[in-house]
């Protein structure tokens, strides 16, 4: 048998007024937040423009650091938006790109483009993994999961120990109403807490 | 040689290590489950192993390896299910107490060669330092006792295993509070802090009292939980960071109603976990309703880590200190103000409830939000005290410190009182003031530890309460909240009444005719240690006060 | 293209926050536990717009694959058999 | 990139107080518990909001945690509210008043 969903209204006046007040405050500061366009984690921004900080005479390499670390990069300066080769391979993590900003036919900046997906990095953080393939900045979380780790043993131990259903040191069956079995609580259930009165201390 | 700063989190591991550890001993002794649980246990030993012969495999370094046995052996122990009755009862609570004992022997041991340099194990999302250790010890010692009284109180209940464990679970999680320095660590330690809580609570399953208690508990928790966690994802919009200094950092005035919103929701969360207002009303049905032990635990360590947290969440986030530019500067919302007026409010509150009470346990459970609220003028006064940044710094560490010690000096009082009253609640006394009249008769050696524990509480001079409301009191004056002290002095004035009400059913009331006559017969042997132990702890304060005072202060002065 | 994802933006707002009064005003747990699940996918709507793949399909996992299941048993368990009236206070 | 981050803000808002709503007006536990999660919710918008803004995955990552724990937060709710079921044969918050509230 199924219902129709019914609206329980009426009676809710004070907690009803409460709750829209919190929210119109809460847009209000919302709005007036001066917050400008979202960075997110495009290609297109997690670009990191970066200025070649060595260049051999010749022009056709140089060093460029990115996350951290410094690669030599190997690069023909005369062609424009050339791939470049670089020299110790940083791995797929960072790809470089020259691209030639003043305008005078030589590259004079590379970019380091973030290849790896947010998925990757998410896993980066959160185990924190060194590793040069992280491109998106952020904390690392490795304590917080094992906290978490120990939060999840604590809870199914608890949520077991509370759940299951057993009289006289046996397991019975996981659900059902204390009060339509035989015999309820033995004196193993019996408890001081509120000086063992049956009445749950309701004197 | 590797990386071992992560050593430092001993306390730590040691609570979790033996919680989990005894989830296994329960199980070696069955006979299906017996083999299981010995190849898991040496399964994650060998990852240990692994972890510190191969420290930087996989570029996980010691700590990620350290923590990827800790993983699996948590695993397994839920692997190996929980089952009721206990296969040695005297085995697990005696590994229960050694980790406790163990962690709060390494925990003093730390913090008496604590050379003031904070470590930050893992990262910036842990620190240890001064204060995290004195916590680490204030929790340890009440999980101790709490350990060795339990053995005598649950010692007719099923799951035994499973009760320590939590116990040691949650023990981890407010140490660990006490060492979080980022806003993700101190979410997720708060939760494995409380979520065993809530079991524990709960755990006379067929008791209504415990169990209406547990859920009170829980749903007053989960909400102020998602406040928090509400507040927190503020905070992360108003700053782009959750770790504390890159959060005071990076704050910059630019979104002050956001960041204003998301302090008081995080005040909100800490109130929650310390029972003040307007999150304290779960305090009283939980205390109540709960086994006396687990109320013992909460009202003791649960508080102090709270308040761990808001003493480093507010000094490290929250507030600019410069001294050499002269600055005090209070960020997000003004916090000091908001944490005057719920520190008058709840120890007025805290007081004026518990003169009214009848019942004994519910008296003891007000006068915890009221000592909630003495503490939480450290917080208060924290913007005062003379002109200058420096005297401000100055003033504003010692009514820091002042909390610290009254949470020290508590940590024992309190857990005393409580285990007296799981004390009588093994022999049956009873509940109201009348059912304990003529107990000082009957039991006299536990009665004078009651009489001092409620002594100590009111503050009076031969005991350890007086020296830490002296420090905190006069603090606060130090910090020019001469109005705040005096509210404080009158709150205590009152606590008196209601404490020494205790003292006289205890020692001078008539019994009255309608009460049966008190008939002690054993003397449990965990309970009477550890009330012995926390009233002799009580009384020889002014030894251990003086260098416990000073690690207090000068882990302070690294807040500020 | 902007106009689009704000469309659709919109659209499953209005979704989440209907769904979400609706986990609170109808009569029936039952119901409220149905609501709870639409509200939940919809939120995962907003993380794919968001950049938030992952995070999508936890939230669907976790949330209405374990949360909601566990959230269901309960209701199946705890409900009484004629829908009576709650009574306020 | 159309959307704002303050539209979801406000949507986030508007689910935040939808569930304080619920959780000021019913007495079932089960409903406090939804009313709970859509709290969380609400903060799991606005951190995801606000990784997108910073393009800074912290906020991501703690709202994976934030799941994490609201499921461990059900697991003990509802064996608390099993009990509870048992002892008073009634989830209503109000009927459990063995004490007074």
């Amino acid at each position: 048998m199924t219902t129709r969903p019914e609206l329980r209204l009426g009676g809710h006046l004070a907690p009803g007024i409460i709750a829209v007040a919190l929210f119109v405050i809460m847009a209000v500061v919302f709005v007036g937040a001066p917050l400008g366009d979202p960075v997110g984690f495009d290609d297109a921004t997690a670009i990191q423009n970066e200025t070649l900080q060595s260049e051999s005479p010749t022009g056709d390499y140089g060093s460029v650091s990115a996350n951290g670390q410094t690669y030599a990069v190997a690069y023909n300066g005369s062609e424009e938006t050339a791939n470049v080769s670089v020299a110790n391979d940083p791995g797929v993590g960072v790809d470089f790109r020259e691209v030639d900003t003043t305008g005078d036919g030589q590259s004079d900046t590379v970019y380091a483009i973030s290849r790896t997906s947010i998925t990757e990095n998410i896993g980066y953080l959160m185990f924190a993994v060194d590793s040069d393939q992280r491109s998106a900045p952020g904390e690392t979380f490795l304590v917080a999961f094992e906290i978490i780790d120990m939060v999840l043993v604590g809870a199914l131990v608890g949520a077991v120990v509370l759940a299951r259903r057993d009289e006289g040191g046996e397991v019975v069956a996981a659900l059902g109403l204390r009060d339509s079995d035989e015999s309820p609580g033995t004196s193993a259930g019996q408890v001081a807490a509120d000086g063992g009165t049956e009445d749950g201390g309701d004197n | 040689m590797a990386d071992t700063t992560w050593l430092t989190l001993a306390p730590a591991f040691l609570l979790g290590l033996t919680g989990l550890l005894v989830l296994y001993v329960d199980s070696i002794g069955r006979s299906t489950k017996g083999p299981i649980a010995v190849l898991s246990l040496l399964g994650s030993l060998a990852v240990a192993g692994v972890a510190i012969a191969l420290p930087d495999a996989l570029g996980l370094g010691p700590a990620g390896w350290s923590f990827v046995s800790f993983t699996l052996l948590g695993m397994f122990a839920l692997a190996l299910f929980v089952q009721p009755g206990s296969q040695n009862r005297r085995l697990i609570a005696g590994l229960s107490t050694a980790g406790a004992v163990g962690a709060l022997g390494v925990a003093a041991a730390f913090l008496f060669t604590f050379d003031g340099e904070p470590v930050n194990p893992f990262g910036d999302a842990l620190v240890v330092d001064g204060m995290s250790l004195l916590f680490a010890v204030i929790v340890a010692s009440v999980t101790a006792m709490v350990t060795v009284a339990s053995y005598n109180y649950i010692a007719e209940h099923s799951y035994q295993a499973e009760y320590y464990a939590l116990v040691l679970l949650a023990g981890t999680g407010m140490t660990l509070m006490a060492s979080a320095n980022s806003l993700v660590t101190v979410f997720v330690a708060l939760e494995l802090a409380s979520l065993p809580s809530y079991a524990l609570v709960a755990f006379l399953k067929e008791n209504k009292g415990s169990v209406e208690a547990g859920l009170k508990y829980f749903l007053v928790g989960a909400l102020s939980s998602a406040v928090f966690a509400y507040g927190v994802s503020l905070v992360y919009g108003a700053t782009g960071s959750l770790q504390l200094t890159a959060v005071q950092n990076a704050i910059t005035g630019e979104f002050t109603g956001m960041l204003g919103m998301g302090v008081v929701m995080v005040v909100g969360g800490i109130a929650f976990k310390t029972a003040s207002v307007p999150f304290h009303f779960w305090a009283p049905e939980a205390y109540e309703g709960a086994p006396a032990p687990i109320s013992a635990f909460l009202s003791s360590a649960s508080k102090a880590a709270g308040f761990v947290i808001a003493f480093r969440v507010f000094t490290e986030a929250f507030l600019q200190v410069s001294e050499s530019a002269g600055e005090f500067l209070v960020l997000g919302a003004d916090w000091v103000l908001v944490f005057q007026i719920l520190a008058v409010v709840t120890m007025t509150l805290g007081n004026l409830a518990a003169v009214t009470q009848d019942k004994v346990k519910r008296m003891l459970a007000y006068s915890s939000v009221g000592h909630a609220g003495y503490v939480l003028m450290s917080l208060a006064a924290l913007s005062g005290g003379g002109a200058t940044a420096t005297a401000k710094i100055e003033a504003g560490q010692f009514v820091l410190a002042g909390g610290m010690m009254h949470l020290f000096v508590y940590g024992f009082m309190n857990t005393g009182a409580f285990l007296f009253i799981a004390l009588a609640e093994y022999w049956d006394v009873g509940r109201t003031f009348e059912d304990f009249t003529g107990l000082g008769r009957q039991a006299p050696v536990a009665s004078v530890a009651m009489t001092v524990f409620m002594f100590s509480l009111a503050g009076l001079p031969p005991f350890g309460g007086f020296l830490s409301k002296y420090l905190l009191f006069g603090a606060t004056v130090n910090s020019g909240f001469v109005w705040l002290a005096a509210v404080a002095i009158v709150n205590s004035a009152v606590s008196l009444y209601y404490y020494s009400k205790l003292v006289k059913a205890l020692w001078f009331d008539e019994r009255p005719d309608d009460k049966k006559p008190l008939e002690i017969s054993s003397r449990p042997v965990g309970l009477y240690a550890a009330v012995i132990f926390a009233a002799v702890v009580t009384t020889a304060m002014y030894g251990v006060f003086g260098p416990v005072s000073d690690a207090a202060i000068e882990a302070a002065a690294a807040l500020l | 293209m902007a106009l689009a994802e704000l469309v659709a933006f919109a659209l499953f707002a209005i979704v989440t926050v209907a769904s979400s009064v609706g986990v609170v005003l109808v009569e029936d747990v039952w119901h409220s536990a149905l609501f709870l699940g639409v509200a939940l996918l919809s939120v995962a709507v907003h993380y794919v717009m968001q950049q938030a793949e992952f995070l999508a399909a936890m939230q669907i996992l976790v949330y209405v694959g374990g949360v909601l299941i566990l959230i269901t048993f309960a209701v199946m368990l705890m409900r009484e058999d004629d829908t009576t009236e709650v009574v306020e206070a | 990139m159309a959307v704002d981050t303050s539209y979801y803000l406000i949507l986030s808002a508007a689910v935040f107080c939808t569930g304080l709503f619920g959780i000021l007006t019913r007495r079932n536990a089960l409903l406090f518990l939804m009313s709970v999660e859509l709290m969380l919710n609400a903060a799991n918008i606005n951190l995801v909001a606000f990784s997108q803004y910073y393009g800074n995955l912290t906020g991501q990552v703690f709202a994976l945690f934030t799941m994490a724990l609201a499921a461990a937060e059900v697991a003990v709710g509802i064996g608390i509210i099993l009990v509870l079921y048992r002892n008073f044969e009634d989830v209503d918050v109000a009927e459990a008043a063995t004490m007074r509230w």
